[in-house]
């Protein structure tokens, strides 16, 4: 099968997927040694949607992501060591240290941060493109969202400021099919980008486990709403192959089957690119482990630069609520 | 100097800010009609792009005010009645207030939240009469409460052009009151409480509409000999908390008069922070007059008893001046 | 234009839109007398809906209101003497006046309650009426709202509770074009009955002027719920005659035309429906003018009955707060 | 005595109230695969009508439970992370809190709230590691916060067989503690606070999982020939002012060691309630240890900082100790 795509575009898009499944992979193993605190959502077997859809954006575009954010990050041009430095709550971390994983963001990037709370970055995102709507500059705007968000309030309230306002942001929601334990068969009796027409959007599905066809049908999506065209809701249909946070692999749950995730791995989108890339002649078999090479090497000096990061000081853990202090505001918890 | 209601006071900061700044937007539910004044004209002086009318969706306005000033404005969100950043609270509390932290100062968040009729009165009854300010205040906002229409336009001027996060309450009891108000647009600061009446026998800490109360309540009293020092913090975050400390040591007696739930209130901050930084000044208890534990009732009897009143605050002063401390 | 109904529920639909209409006008005088406080959200103009639902409903059957809730809780056969005695703060109101207009309810009818914050009933409708599905009982709730809250998260999130557990809830949106100043159009692309669809959930409109095809189609939505096939979104298209509460009489507000008023009143549900009980040849004008008669007498009572009740004792404030209160739990204002 | 986790107290509570009463349902996420472990086997043995997973839709399962509260049922809400009641929090504070007495009387609400994870730790950062407590103290809500699994297992009975909404506070750092638990169900009456050390010299009132911390420094200190008197409130509404007064009078030194933020916090009430009916009894300041007023930072010393830390509290009783009352 032919890749439709520029060469640069498509050697691109393996080593973005390749780059988030093997950060996720260190990542997990961080954890487990205590090196990063908290728990992370691991991105593995998601990694066609980030890499797709923000292959579609320019710099100065905009995201807003979810708890499972570290795919978007990488994908919208976020450096690695940055974040693992951030992982490992160093003050050369893209917050210094603040954030973790639930909040990683590079504004500078477009990146308007991961979000703890689901559906909360939705909202955001409109506003982020209403402002590019005045400026006329052609910017957009995506809000990634997971298949759980569908239900939440102010997802819906998101969804309807971007239609009636026409503005200029394209809707990600990544269907891996659950939230945590829970089906989303359970919990909605349509598919999510059927909730699109409702706001009078148009909503489709993709399969997100194909990167060019996420590419294509976000690219399509972005330049709708950057001729003006506004809003559209894309659905990718994935599947993350492990539990929903590091910690689930230390519980017993049974909430989907062993063979339905081999089924997915079988698609795996990261190996069906590296084989097309052959197939199509745009890289053999050498090209391919010199990029899978550089990608151990970013992410061993990434890991090399978090751990020769200092900590952050004490003193400065108030540092960054206010723009402007006022004496005793904010307060420390003792005098 | 000529006299605006404190509604005329807010338009006129929203006008003159507005003006004064593009990046300024201005967004809520029935904004460009300006039902009840303070927005009135805003639509016709800078345009439907500025001044945005939103559907019935409170907690996507605001963090679509979030996200609009991450993206560089300077957006001024209005809830039509103070009690419902209840529906938006989680993008106020765990979203607007904490991004600049989490983000590791990334971002500024130039956010003015304009909370009209705070705490009502005359039968609006439970959903729609709480004075919401000890939630925002406990979340780490910024948060003003200005008593009188010359402290509301600076105020709100200050709030306006704070680089962070500010509420601004509009208690429904002022909103009708007269007062001079210089023209050019001016700041109040931040942080900073007034004397509203200077007194020797007893300090009375007043907030928003209750400070007129409690300066007719100190009228009163003078007749009897009692000498009464009414301050006004203005600004209940930051808290000014030398001025608070001043009032206090004056005579050692403290009321607090403040129209929000007790528990978790406002003048239980008042009085934690007084124990902390006022201890050895005090000479007799620390007393709270506010609003009773409950829903504000519908019917006039009931709502009566339920609010702070000046009988309540003449006794209380009363009572703490009783102490033989 | 004949009528399709039994007569008694022909005649009955008359005397409740009626008796709503003159109640609604009573209210505004007693407003504007000052024995009401605060203000009162009116709910003339729409007297069809409420009607049309409610004569749906058995008593057990339950509803959830609105701030325009008078309607509601006198078509689900609320007596207007306790309602005025809400209104006017007398004890002897439904709340013991603790509630006042937007909080009127009466639990033993089934009226769970009018409410001051937009949306925010529905959600209670899906649990009353999964209450009524574990139990098998074939009871049914309806829930009221306005078109401005079809941009409300919670009711987003109540109308897909109701559409995947298939509770039997029938929601009726009463679209009467502006929520306060604010046009459906202009914070809506599509009718609020097209959203229905979205949560895999039938959605119809309805004239709400017509009364006869209010009730036909609640009939047939709570018919289907009772029979454990879900619920239903009813659109009913509707209008207030008069401003969004009370104290616009005093307002200049300019958001819609005399002419769009005038219109409306023209196809005043009441007055055609009587029209229609004439021409039916079920009623005649005496018949009509002693209609009239009954409801002037019932209204007269109630106000001289709440004018006659006593005012709640201040010492009572707090009562009901809690079932079970403890020393000083909830704590007055001062000690 | 068998010992029990705290979460295995409260997975019993769960299941002898379930069986007790047919009318107890379970709402909320992640409940049916009890993923911590709180609500393990509740669906093999209520079966899917009673224990339900929810959408994230937590305004509308509030909403839900307060409607099937009102038609017959007795809710339990489970909060997967005690923080997430911000975005239901309308349908808590402005409708489940206030519909009994704005309904005069017509309706209970006999719903437990269980807030799992409550205030976190180790990294879990700003949005998830809230203690939310004083907002709901605020709005009237019935308040429990258990220290032991003893505690957890007698007070969440307690909770579900109130016919008032309660909310359970279970933090996240007593949930692996282990300690004796009673087989059968039993209650502990909310309202009444316990002595968890008497002491002579200085009086600590500690909350949830700081109460373990409050006995270590208590410890400590012993060996310094400090005598802490250690209380824990246990219901944090309604207060055993009681309780608090008559621990309070023991020293005439109080330090309040809370967990949640600064202003206009639990600490603050407990300040506020001794200034008004201990004064004559406080020979030092009342001293407020609380967790500062930010997010959560994510970084470990960053964390560290922001927390209440057994450091300060022991500094807190030796400034109080100084101190010539
Ligand atoms: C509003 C809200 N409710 C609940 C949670 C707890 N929670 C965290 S992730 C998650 C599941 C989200 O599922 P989905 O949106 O499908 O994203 P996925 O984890 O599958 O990527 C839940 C329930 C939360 N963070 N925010
Ligand atoms: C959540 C919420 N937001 C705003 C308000 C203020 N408010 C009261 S009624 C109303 C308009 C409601 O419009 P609609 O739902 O169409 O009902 P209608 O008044 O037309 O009957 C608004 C905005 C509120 N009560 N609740
Ligand atoms: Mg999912
Ligand atoms: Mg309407």
């Amino acid at each position: 099968m032919a890749v439709g795509l520029p060469r640069t575009l498509a050697e691109g898009l393996y080593r973005r997927m390749r780059l988030i499944r093997r950060f996720e992979e260190e990542v997990a193993a961080l954890v487990d040694a205590n090196e990063i605190a908290g728990v992370c959502h691991e991105y593995v077997g998601q990694e066609a949607v980030a890499a797709g859809v923000c292959a579609a954006l320019r710099v100065d575009d905009v995201i807003t992501s979810t708890h499972r954010g570290h795919g978007h990050v990488i994908a919208k041009g976020g450096e690695v060591r940055y974040m693992l430095a951030e992982l490992l709550g160093r003050v050369t971390g893209y917050n210094r240290g603040r954030g973790g994983s639930m909040h990683i963001a590079d504004i500078s990037l477009g990146i308007f941060g991961a979000n703890g709370i689901v559906g909360a970055g939705a909202p955001m995102a409109c506003g982020a493109a209403y402002r590019f709507k005045l400026a006329g500059d052609r910017r957009v705007a995506v809000s990634f969202f997971g298949d759980g968000a569908v239900n939440q309030g102010v997802l819906h309230e998101a969804l309807n400021l971007a239609a009636i306002w026409d503005l200029p942001v394209v809707f990600v929601c990544e269907n891996n099919l659950y939230a945590i334990t829970t089906a989303l068969r359970a919990v909605s009796k349509l598919e999510p980008h059927q909730r699109a027409a409702a706001y009078g959007m148009p909503g489709l599905a993709v399969d997100g486990m194909d990167v060019e066809a996420v590419y294509l049908a976000a690219a399509a999506a972005v330049e709708r709403a950057r001729q003006g065209g506004g809003p559209t809701f894309v659905e990718c249909k994935t599947y993350r192959y492990v539990g929903h946070y590091t910690a689930e692999r230390f519980m017993k749950l049974s909430y989907r089957s062993e063979d339905e995730i081999a089924a997915w791995r079988q698609r795996d989108a990261i190996e069906t690119w590296g084989r097309r890339l052959i197939e199509a002649g745009l890289w053999n078999g050498e090209d391919l482990a010199a990029a899978d090479q550089a990608v151990e090497q970013e992410i061993a000096q990434a890991i090399a630069f978090a751990r020769a990061s200092p900590w952050p000081e004490s003193a400065s853990a108030l540092d960054y609520m206010y723009s402007r202090t006022y004496a005793g505001t904010p307060a420390w918890g003792a005098e | 100097m000529r006299a605006l209601r404190y509604l005329q006071a807010m338009n006129e900061a929203y006008q003159q800010e507005m003006a004064r700044d593009p990046a300024i937007i201005i967004v809520g539910e029935d904004i460009r009609s300006g039902i009840r004044g303070e927005t009135r004209g805003l639509l016709e002086a800078f345009g439907p792009e500025r001044v945005i009318d939103t559907p019935i969706s409170e907690a996507g306005f605001v963090g679509f005010a979030t996200g609009a000033a991450m993206a560089g404005l300077r957006p001024i969100v209005q809830f039509q009645v103070a009690s419902l950043v209840y529906v938006a609270f989680d993008q106020l509390v765990n979203q607007a207030a904490k991004l600049p932290l989490m983000l590791g100062g990334q971002v500024r968040l130039p956010i003015t939240y304009t909370l009209m009729v705070a705490g009502s009165r005359g039968g609006l009854a439970g959903q729609h009469s709480d004075n919401p300010y000890p939630y925002l205040l406990h979340a780490g906002f910024k948060v003003v409460c200005p008593s009188t229409p010359r402290e509301a336009k600076g105020l709100l001027v200050s709030a306006i052009r704070e680089d962070d996060p500010v509420v601004f309450l509009a208690p429904a009891l002022v909103l009708a009151q007269r007062g001079e108000v210089p023209e050019e647009a001016y700041e109040v600061p931040l942080g900073v409480g007034e004397v509203k009446r200077a007194g020797t026998d007893v300090t009375v800490v007043a907030v928003g509409h209750l400070v007129g109360e409690a300066l007719a309540v100190a009228d009163e009293l003078a007749r009897e000999g009692i000498s009464v020092h009414v301050w006004d913090p203005r600004t209940l975050l930051p808290l000014d908390r030398d001025g608070l400390c001043a009032a206090a040591r004056r005579t050692g007696r403290v009321v607090i008069y403040d129209d929000s739930n007790r528990t978790c209130g406002f003048a239980a901050e008042i009085s934690a922070t007084l124990a902390e930084r006022a201890f050895a000044d005090l000479r007799a208890p620390v007393k709270r007059v506010t609003r009773a534990d409950v829903p504000l009732p519908y019917s006039a009897p009931l709502e009566k008893a339920v609010v702070p009143s000046p009988d309540q605050l003449a006794r209380a002063i009363r009572a703490v001046l009783a102490h033989s401390g």
